[in-house]
């Protein structure tokens, strides 16, 4: 099965590790009337199980960091992970806090790393973009 | 009542053949209309929407995707649910009038069979919801059980009265879709009558949504109170067929209560003979008669609602639209007696 | 069948994850059927010892863009309260056109929030349309803010000292131009989440909160107006700006006359502080003095200052949840700030869910818990890890209590000294 | 019901949304990317910034003094400095775009730009390391 059969079908499935709410506010507009990533076929869904992105914010907290792991292995693959906002990238404002232990990227793979504090929801959209990119090269080398 | 004189292996051919063709075409329409729900929705949102073949999309991607089994579930009533969910489906579609044509098995089986046939994807629901052992899903499987217990009595009341009706004109079963094709309830009645078949009709629009799931009546598979309900932990191929079944199940609903209150046909009215040209007509008057139902009795109700609570919503079927499905039956009584 | 078949209580864990709360946080539900019988809040998930780099590693400007990310919603508010704190420690007055500033921003902030929360309690109930509708017209004033700030979202604005960027008099037409756009909408928005039949039905005499309870839980926010609490910090202890505007709080009886204290209470008196929001900010528009926007604008002089500054400091602002309160301590000789102590109003609000949601229904607990716009990230600044064995304990409610009092005890003992 | 009324006319309306970057999906990313740049296509471009939005860091090696201003105050220690040449430079992937640095550097070598969209496959990939 192709790979390029999930990318415009995309169920994303959003975990806050920690963060400040700011991304996930920006998350949400995304799929608000202006921006809109239905239209994509982007659908947030409550469950990792329905999921093929996720969207991770947050510097990963302690607490969050087994959860953060179990939610990554719960989602059926192939599955793509996008980081959304700086302190998921690299701590951000939190770096080296003795409660974090982050970034995102030290848990679990990432595919997308998406800057910004938080990041306008436009630059999330290119994210994606870039996802499809990365899942169309993929199929390209034949990996599935 | 055609199939019986022909022998009986050229009737089992036909109509395994019938239901695959119907099981094709009810999968390609249930996505179709699953697609113009969704994008109409999304305008009526202030949004552009996904393109109306996204469903088709949604599955092959699914289709692509690992199934995961949960541990600690019961694994082969865990698979078996979803596919029970989607043959029961399927099966429906041959029962019930589709397309301006006859239903494929109509010597088979009547309204009553429809009846209990309509429980059996719910059912499957809630047996795949037990059966994934999270904590989620055994909530959306209660909350599913009770709504299905909630609607089954309306729906009963509404489809007993309108043949009970029937029954009054003619000696023919009155629980055969010929026969309510034959005499359309508008026409049998009176002004009150009217009045009572529209209260029955509004009962029917009303249980549509409950039957397929949408808000206001969504309860069981609340995405912000239980996580997806009944299904959390399906994935995959399993995910799939409960999403295709979802779809072939709310053409079928709409089917029903076109096949109930607009059996009419297109082709006799503007004087089509040809079988061919009759056929395309009917179909495509059929299609436009689902949408319209499908409009009203899903899109709008679930873009202008709130869900209720499963309180709620059992208190609307069981109370407000038993009773009004009663008023409906009533008037068609009085009707007959004025 | 129901009393027969469900008589047995199960606990329901709701969340961490879970999409009903943006943010991670777990209530434990005890249900009886759909009934809930009691209910405990699990706090601590996003813990990321804010205070601890406040006091440890930052020196005091760093620390505004930290406290900027306490919370990205209410993301004026902690900066707010806590340059206040430090202003206060170390005797700096803002000049008077920075107040202006500050409290057209904070304004700003309060009434993305409050549409962002009656977006985000719409989606609760699953009426997904005005979620939508909502989240649309929310759009404008993201602009605004992006316009005035230079972010949509994390505005940075505030300085120690005064705010980091003017309003100018070329502004103003824009931002006039959205309070208009505002009020030619407000009546619609009213109506739709005030008339609507199924709305009704969610929130009315749902998840309600008495006043005697909203006293006795020290609510804060609209949470306690809606229970006919008058209180509100712009009204009781001006600061800022807020001095020369003179605030009433907003209690929903100014609409219906009457006080229940539910969901639809908190709906209404969110509606009508966003139409109070908007008075304030073209009040402010009109009044603002001219002259500069920062005590001092050389930071390095600043840091230096602080440095040296000796004190402690409480900044208190009204929030769009409610009260949040900080309070600064600074030494002599200390970069970093010596105590640093956050009350966000959730943490505070939280108190009540217990009362709010017993009795009620599983359905009810989203819309419930959401009336009270948690705003979990800012809760979450006290779990307890042992960091040598990375342990972590569930602590009693004694054993916290217990802590508590003698961090209280330590630090007054610091203060003293 | 408002709500039905609002529904129906939206219904009728254009839609409010912005059609960044396409309207749909592209079948093929890679291939609508290119016609982009060959200028077959165009891109719908994102909600313009306001005038002084802040944006991705840029730097002016030459102006800078090397004096560590910047890295005192960045609240993310996004800035590194490189003593061997007394410049320093910036870790976009890191940085929470406060443009406090911008405010305290004495020489004006520091200033934000419009560019928002940076997301990357690496959050140390060139254009994420600021340092000229
Ligand atoms: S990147 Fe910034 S805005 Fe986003 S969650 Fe982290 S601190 Fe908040
Ligand atoms: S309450 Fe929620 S929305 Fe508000 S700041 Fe805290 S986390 Fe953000
Ligand atoms: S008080 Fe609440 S809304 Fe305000 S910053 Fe804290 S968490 Fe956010
Ligand atoms: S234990 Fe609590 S008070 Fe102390 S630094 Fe951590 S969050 Fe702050
Ligand atoms: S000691 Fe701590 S827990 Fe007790 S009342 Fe004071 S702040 Fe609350
Ligand atoms: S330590 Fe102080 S504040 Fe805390 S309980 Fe005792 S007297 Fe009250
Ligand atoms: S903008 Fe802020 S976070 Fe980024 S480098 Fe400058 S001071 Fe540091
Ligand atoms: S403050 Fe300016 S001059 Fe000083 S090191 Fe930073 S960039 Fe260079």
């Amino acid at each position: 099965m192709s790979l390029n059969t999930i990318k415009r079908a995309l169920w994303a499935y959003h975990i806050n590790t920690g963060s400040c709410n700011g991304c996930d506010i920006e998350i949400l507009a995304v799929l608000t009337p202006r921006y809109d990533v239905e239209r994509f076929g982007i659908r947030l869904v409550g469950s990792p199980r329905h999921a093929d992105v996720l969207l991770v914010t947050g510097p990963v907290a302690r607490q969050m960091a087994p959860r953060l792991k179990r939610v990554y292995e719960q989602t059926p693959d192939p599955k793509v992970v996008i980081v959304v906002g700086s302190c998921g990238l690299e701590g951000g404002v939190f770096y080296e806090s003795y409660n974090l232990v982050g970034p995102v990227d030290q848990i679990i793979p990432v595919d997308v790393y998406v800057p910004g504090c938080p990041p306008r929801p436009e630059a999330i959209i290119e994210a994606v973009a870039k996802a499809w990119v990365k899942l169309e090269q993929a199929e390209k080398q034949g990996v599935t | 009542m055609d199939w019986s004189s022909n022998s009986y292996s050229l009737t089992t051919v036909a109509i395994v053949v019938g239901s695959i063709i119907l099981a094709l075409l009810g999968a390609f329409f249930g996505l179709l209309y699953r697609g113009i729900d969704r994008k109409l929705a999304a305008h009526m949102q202030g949004r552009i929407g996904p393109p109306i073949i996204q469903p088709f999309r949604d599955i092959r991607k699914l289709l692509a995707k690992e199934s995961i089994i949960p541990d600690g579930g019961l694994s082969w009533l865990f698979q078996a649910c979803p596919f029970i969910c989607l043959v029961v489906s399927i099966l429906l579609l041959t029962y019930i009038p589709v397309f301006g044509q006859r239903a494929l098995l109509e010597g088979y089986g009547d309204l009553v069979l429809i009846l209990y046939l309509l429980i059996i994807p719910s059912l499957a629901l809630v047996v795949g919801g037990f059966a994934s052992s999270s904590p989620f899903a055994t909530v959306g499987a209660q909350r599913e059980m009770v709504i299905m217990m909630s609607y089954e009595f309306p729906l009963a009341v509404a489809i007993i009265a309108i043949a009970w009706r029937i029954s009054h004109v003619t000696d023919i079963n009155p629980f055969i879709f010929s026969t309510v094709a034959q005499y359309p309830i508008w026409n049998q009645v009176g002004p009150v009558g009217v009045i009572g078949s529209l209260a029955l009709l509004f009962t029917l629009l009303v249980v549509t949504p409950g039957e397929v799931a949408k808000v206001p009546f969504d309860i069981a598979e609340a995405e912000t109170e239980i996580a997806g309900g009944l299904l959390v932990e399906y994935s995959g191929r399993n995910l799939a067929l409960f999403y295709l079944a979802d779809t072939i199940r709310a053409f079928v609903m709409v089917s029903l209560v076109v096949a109930l209150f607009f059996p009419y046909n297109l082709s006799p009215v503007i004087g089509i003979g040809a079988t061919a040209p009759a056929v395309i007509v009917d179909s495509l008057f059929f299609l436009l008669k689902v949408f319209l139902v499908m409009f009203i009795s899903v899109i709008l109700i679930r873009t202008a609602m709130a869900r209720f609570k499963i309180s709620q919503a059992s208190y609307i079927y069981i109370i407000a639209m038993t009773l009004i499905g009663l008023v409906g039956l009533i008037l068609i009584h009085v009707d007959m007696i004025v | 069948m129901k009393n027969e078949e469900m008589e047995t209580t199960y606990t329901i864990p709701v969340g961490p994850i879970h999409p009903a709360l943006k943010e991670p946080i777990r209530l434990d539900l005890k249900v009886d059927g759909e009934r809930i019988v009691d209910v405990d809040v699990v706090v601590g998930q996003v813990h990321r010892g804010i205070e601890w780099l406040g006091m440890n590693r930052n020196n005091p400007i760093q620390n505004i863009y930290l406290a900027e990310r306490v919370c990205g919603i209410c993301n004026i508010s902690h900066p707010f309260a806590y340059v206040m704190a430090v202003e206060h420690a170390a005797g700096i007055s803002p000049p008077e056109r920075a107040e202006y500033i500050r409290a057209i921003t904070a304004e700003m902030e309060r009434i993305h929030s409050h549409l962002l929360w009656a977006g985000v309690a719409a989606h609760e109930i699953g009426f997904e349309s005005v979620f939508y509708l909502v989240w649309r017209v929310r759009e404008k004033i993201m602009d605004l803010i992006e316009y005035v700030t230079g972010n949509r979202v994390t505005k940075a604005m505030f300085q120690i000292g005064g705010v980091r960027r003017d309003i100018t008099e070329e502004q103003f037409p824009r931002i006039r131009k959205t309070l208009d756009y505002y009020k030619s909408i407000f009546d619609q928005l009213k109506t739709v989440f005030l008339d609507d039949r199924t709305i009704r039905m969610r929130a009315k005499n749902v998840g309600v909160l008495k006043r005697e309870d909203a006293l006795k839980l020290l609510a804060v926010g609209p949470t306690a107006r809606a229970s006919g609490v008058a209180k509100d910090v712009r009204q009781d202890q001006a600061y800022s700006a807020y001095a020369d505007l003179d605030i009433k709080a907003v209690t929903p009886d100014i609409l219906t006359g009457s006080i229940v204290g539910d969901v639809y209470d908190r709906i209404i008196v969110r509606l009508l502080e966003i139409k109070q929001s908007m008075e304030i900010i073209e009040r402010c528009l009109e009044e603002m003095p001219p002259g500069a926007i920062l005590a001092e604008p050389k930071m390095a002089k600043v840091l230096n200052t602080l440095k040296k500054a000796e004190g402690e400091g409480v900044g208190r602002h009204e929030a769009p949840r409610g009260e949040v309160i900080h309070y600064v301590r600074l030494e002599a000789g200390r970069e970093t700030l010596a105590t640093w102590k956050i009350r966000a109003p959730t943490y505070v609000n939280l108190m009540s869910i217990p009362t709010i949601l017993k009795g009620g229904q599983i359905a009810d607990v989203p819309i419930a818990f959401a009336s009270i716009d948690p705003c979990i990230s800012c809760t979450n600044r006290a779990m307890v890890v042992d960091r040598k064995t990375n342990e972590k304990s569930i602590m009693t409610y004694e054993e916290l209590h217990q802590l508590c009092v003698e961090k209280t005890r330590r630090l007054s003992n610091g203060l003293v000294k | 019901m408002e709500i039905v009324k609002i529904l129906l006319k939206q219904l009728l309306q254009t839609p409010a949304t912005n059609k960044f970057p396409a309207k749909y999906a592209p079948k093929s990313t890679i291939k609508f990317l290119d016609r982009i740049k060959k200028g077959e296509l165009k891109l719908t471009p994102p909600i313009a910034v306001p005038p002084r939005f802040r944006g991705k860091i840029s730097y002016n090696r030459e102006k800078c003094t090397g004096c560590q201003l910047c890295l005192k105050v960045c609240p993310t220690k996004a800035i590194e400095f490189i003593p061997e040449e007394k410049k320093v430079k910036i870790f976009v992937a890191r940085c929470c775009f406060c443009a406090q640095c911008v405010d305290i550097c004495p020489v004006d070598a520091l200033a934000m730009t419009d560019e928002f969209m940076l997301s990357s496959y690496d959050k140390y990939a060139d254009e994420l390391v600021v340092t000229k």
